[in-house]
């Protein structure tokens, strides 16, 4: 068979490849803005609980990272930084609150996290991810198994020793790195 | 709809175009290019079988036998779930005819249930005809079955159970693949062509002489060939009768006399009860139906303190 | 194409118990080992699939005369990946969290085989209508042998069902359930508890 | 961490830490399927990793060229319709058709080429491979690649190397699998499983305790990590 001979023989699949190609890229267009204002929400509703007082969040980029400054009436009043790791299992997202001179830690989320359920899966419980809040940012934060953890130390998970080490980490290593440009960062 | 819109919805469909445009042109070559003539009718003949793969013609699966049949001109006859309408079939492609054929079904050449058989002592061994065929001792007859059920566990059709330490065949499930024939370590297992829906069988593989026979078991088969003088469809071959099943025609022969000559229970009738047979034996009364009973060798060893 | 096949009802019926997908054809075993560690997540597949399968059953009987044999495989490919990505798509605009929990699995209907083989088996080979009922049939079959897992799964490894707490707080949860080994027990358990009440079945019926 | 160490490690992972069959859940049809003898299952593993790698490849070469938002061939393109524009064209809708897509053709090239150039090969285990095209593994992997190729930063994209090292370790690790598989169930066609468990319902059970067994690798791939770097 000719070479032409091979390809009018597919046309059912020439046809339906461009029909389907093109459909998707319809329904892509419909639908992408909805998904990437889902993602967007998603943080934003959560800035509120990790600044308390803010009312409002807005993207901030600086140097190819994205950061969002937690406003209360057009006043910015603190940050909310996403920072992602690899836990005991798989990756783990959180989200880091801090107050304007990113001097305490006001708040922590879990954004995205396998760890193992009914153990490591506990770093979403509020009890646990409250222990972040107050902690000035000085000194990094250490992980203890005792029952009375001290100023710069917040009570490990029972069990899952790994999962809160990587969170309390990944809280040092974001703040560490990001202190300076925040605090100099404009409007 | 902003342009934006139209230019990435045509890149998108342009992009799989091209895709399929270069699959299709690489799939239309590699058929052109790598064609293995395949013989037609091996394909045909694939189409008939059933396509069960089940090995029961003795070949890994169905084209295989095809391309047996068709390569190597083997019998049309050997698809035992196929039957005879994939036969006719198989024939019809091939351009032969075919002999008239049956189903083959399984057979046990062995009738005596546990109280039949004499010098039978208790065996703790492993529980496998397999394992027990090795150890002698186990009963007085040597050639008949042991009655530890290898054929039920090989038979996937579940067309065999053990009654009372004998197998007994379930003729419509039986496919006649003859994994219980092959298992069996006695061979006392055949497969026999079912012309009608009930054939009679010589229920005794024991070839030692009558005096032997009588000391293992009440039942066996003493070789007096009177079976052979009645009827010449039996021949002797050492101290047992053989039936020929090819002359073996269901409506012409009259096995009465051979029947009644027989001294011993050895000629027994298998299969489905033809209308007759059941006419006869209406008024007998019937044993209770058996029920399994799941007793292991270990429910009945008393207690030795 | 005559529509000497199975009638629509037929199809559906068969779809439900006998010809169960999970549990009698022993299809489509990736998604139901891995999503039913919740009632949530199990749902949101089994509404996925059947989605995608009534589309693909549909639009395959629609274009069942123009298809070329060894081209086959491919067009039913293409029309599946297509509905997937839509409902992919839809599920992240409007589930956007129940989406990101299926993460990796959403895509993985394109290969479940329950859907291949019907393309194949029905729709390649009867009209629209009975394709649908066929689709329907197989979908709620799945649904269904789904829930039964996830149920089991989900109770005995969180104590919740659907989210909503059901065992007493006390209980401790027995962890395994929701994990991977977990899954191939319980299917295992529940095909054997399945073939089991069919054999009593069978055998009532004949004894 | 050394690079070449890195790339062992996403082998072994992908094989033995983050198995496809026991972690992912992928490939089971064959898996059950086929597992009954092992050089038949052996055969599958084979076939398994061979299509793995070619997918594998040209979901690659699709998705870094093609499929990424800012890839630069479909930049290149847009480039030309209307220069200048810094909008980012992403065409990543296509991706689920083109890997199913790819993988179809592939498996059929390869059969068609298996059945002319080796028909012993063809004969042993030829009628496995169109049940490849229906394996969720190859389109597991497929979307690996893509998780760590498009919309991640160019710093830790993954490459050609990762990409097939994750391939053939996946592909290995489903070899392991089932030969395992297979090894037990021959043991098992001898001892007496109960009636209703025969076949698939006693596989899944010793599915599940491989899979038990296969959880005491979780961490160690975080252990090698730390031990290298």
């Amino acid at each position: 068979m000719s070479d032409k001979g091979y390809i009018t023989t597919a046309w059912l699949v020439l046809s339906l490849a461009l029909l389907f190609g093109a459909a998707l890229a319809g329904v892509e267009m419909l639908v992408a803005d909805r998904i990437a204002a889902n993602k967007l929400q998603e943080t934003l509703s959560q800035v509120s609980v990790l600044v308390p007082g803010a009312d409002e969040g807005k993207a901030y980029e600086l140097e190819g990272q994205v950061f969002y400054q937690a406003l209360a009436g057009g006043e910015r009043i603190g940050w909310v930084i996403p920072a992602a790791a690899t836990g005991f299992a798989d990756k783990v997202e959180i989200l880091i609150g801090v107050d304007a001179e990113v001097s305490t830690i006001t708040g922590l989320y879990v954004l995205a996290q396998k760890e193992t359920p009914g153990l490591g899966d506990r770093i979403r419980e509020d009890a646990w991810r409250a222990q972040f809040k107050g902690k000035s940012t000085d000194s990094p934060i250490a992980v203890t198994k005792v029952a009375k953890p001290g100023p710069f130390e917040i009570r490990a998970v029972t069990g899952a020793t790994i999962s809160s080490k990587t969170v309390a980490n990944l809280v040092n290593a974001t703040i560490a790195s990001v202190r300076e440009p925040l605090q100099s960062a404009g409007e | 709809m902003e342009p934006i819109t139209i230019v990435v919805v045509s890149l998108a469909a342009g992009t799989m175009l091209l895709l399929a445009v270069a699959m299709s042109f690489v799939l239309g070559w590699a058929n052109n290019a790598f064609h293995v003539e395949v013989d037609p009718k091996i394909v045909q003949c694939n189409e008939v079988l059933p396509g069960a793969n089940c090995g029961g013609c003795g070949y890994v699966g169905c084209n295989e036998y095809s391309e047996a049949i068709v390569l190597n001109g083997e019998s049309v006859t050997k698809c035992p779930v196929g039957g005879a309408s994939c036969a006719e079939g198989l024939a019809q492609i091939m351009g032969v005819e075919v002999e008239q054929t049956w189903p083959f079904k399984a057979v046990v050449h062995c009738a005596a249930t546990f109280s039949q058989r004499l010098l039978r002592n208790t065996y703790h061994g492993e529980q496998t005809c397999a394992a027990a065929n090795v150890i002698s001792g186990i009963q007085g007859c040597t050639y008949g079955c042991l009655g530890f059920g290898d054929c039920v566990e090989a038979c996937n059709f579940s067309a065999i159970f053990m009654k009372e330490g004998v197998p007994e065949v379930v003729y419509d499930p039986c496919t006649g693949c003859g994994a219980c024939a092959e298992v069996c370590p006695r061979n006392i297992i055949t497969m026999v062509p079912f012309k009608t829906s009930e054939m009679l069988v010589i229920a005794c593989s024991n070839n030692d002489f009558g005096a032997e026979v009588k000391k293992v078991c009440t039942i066996g088969c003493t070789g007096c060939k009177a079976c052979t003088k009645a009827n010449d469809l039996f021949t002797m071959e050492g101290n047992l009768p053989v039936l020929n099943y090819d002359a073996y025609d269901p409506d012409a022969v009259d096995f009465s006399l051979a029947l009644d000559r027989c001294k011993m229970e050895s000629l027994v009738w298998v299969g489905v009860p033809t209308a007759e047979h059941i006419e006869a034996t209406k008024d007998m009364e019937v044993p209770d139906k058996i029920e399994a009973d799941f007793k292991t060798t270990v429910d009945d060893t008393e207690w030795r303190g | 194409m005559a529509t000497d096949g199975p009638t629509p009802l037929e199809r559906f019926i068969s779809g439900i118990l006998p010809e169960n997908p999970v549990y009698r054809q022993l299809l489509g075993m990736c998604p139901t080992l891995a999503v039913t560690n919740g009632m949530q997540a199990a749902m949101t597949m089994a509404g996925a699939t059947t989605f995608v399968l009534v589309m693909a059953n549909l639009i395959t009987s629609l274009i069942r005369n123009l298809l070329k044999p060894h081209l086959r495989i491919l067009v039913f490919t293409l029309t599946i990946a297509t509905f997937v990505t839509i409902a992919d798509r839809f599920l992240a605009a409007y589930l956007y969290q129940m989406s990101k929990q299926l993460g990796p699995y959403i895509p993985l209907i394109i290969v479940n085989c329950i859907i291949i083989s019907r393309c194949e088996i029905c729709a390649s080979k009867q009209g629209p209508f009975t394709a649908i009922a066929d689709a329907l049939g197989m979908g709620l079959g799945f649904t269904v042998a789904l829930a039964s897992i996830a149920t089991i799964r989900e109770v005995l490894g969180s104590g919740t069902w659907f989210g909503l707490r059901v065992l007493p707080e006390m209980w401790p949860d027995w962890v395994l359930m929701v994990l991977p080994p977990g899954a191939f027990l319980t299917l295992g358990l529940l095909l054997g508890t399945v073939n089991w009440l069919s054999s009593i079945k069978a055998r009532k019926a004949k004894g | 961490m050394h690079y070449f160490i890195e790339l062992i490690l996403i082998g072994i992972t992908a094989a033995l830490i983050k198995n496809f069959v026991l972690y992912y859940f992928v490939g089971i049809c064959p898996f059950l399927g086929v597992s009954r003898k092992i050089d038949t299952a052996f055969g599958m593993g084979m076939a398994v990793t061979f299509v793995i790698t070619i997918a594998s490849f040209l979901s690659w070469t699709f998705t870094t060229f093609i499929l990424r938002p800012g890839a630069p061939f479909t930049a290149w393109i847009w480039g030309m319709i209307n220069p200048g524009s810094e909008v980012v064209v992403d065409l990543s809708i296509l991706s689920y058709i083109i890997y199913i897509f790819v993988i179809a053709s592939s498996v059929q090239f390869v059969e068609m080429y298996v059945r002319k150039f080796f028909p012993p090969l063809y004969k042993q285990f030829g009628v496995f491979l169109p049940l490849i095209t229906t394996n969720c593994a190859i389109l597991f992997a497929c979307l690996e690649i893509m998780k760590h190729v498009s919309g991640v930063p160019d710093a830790t994209r993954w490459g050609l190397p990762e990409a097939l090292v994750l391939a053939i370790g996946g592909g290995l690790g489903f070899t392991i699998a089932i030969s395992i598989m297979a090894g037990i169930r021959e043991e098992l066609d001898m001892c007496d499983v109960p009636e209703a468990l025969k076949g698939p319902g006693i596989a899944l059970l010793v599915a599940g305790i491989l899979a038990l067994a296969f959880m005491g690798f979780t961490g160690v791939d975080r252990g090698l990590a730390s031990l290298f770097s």
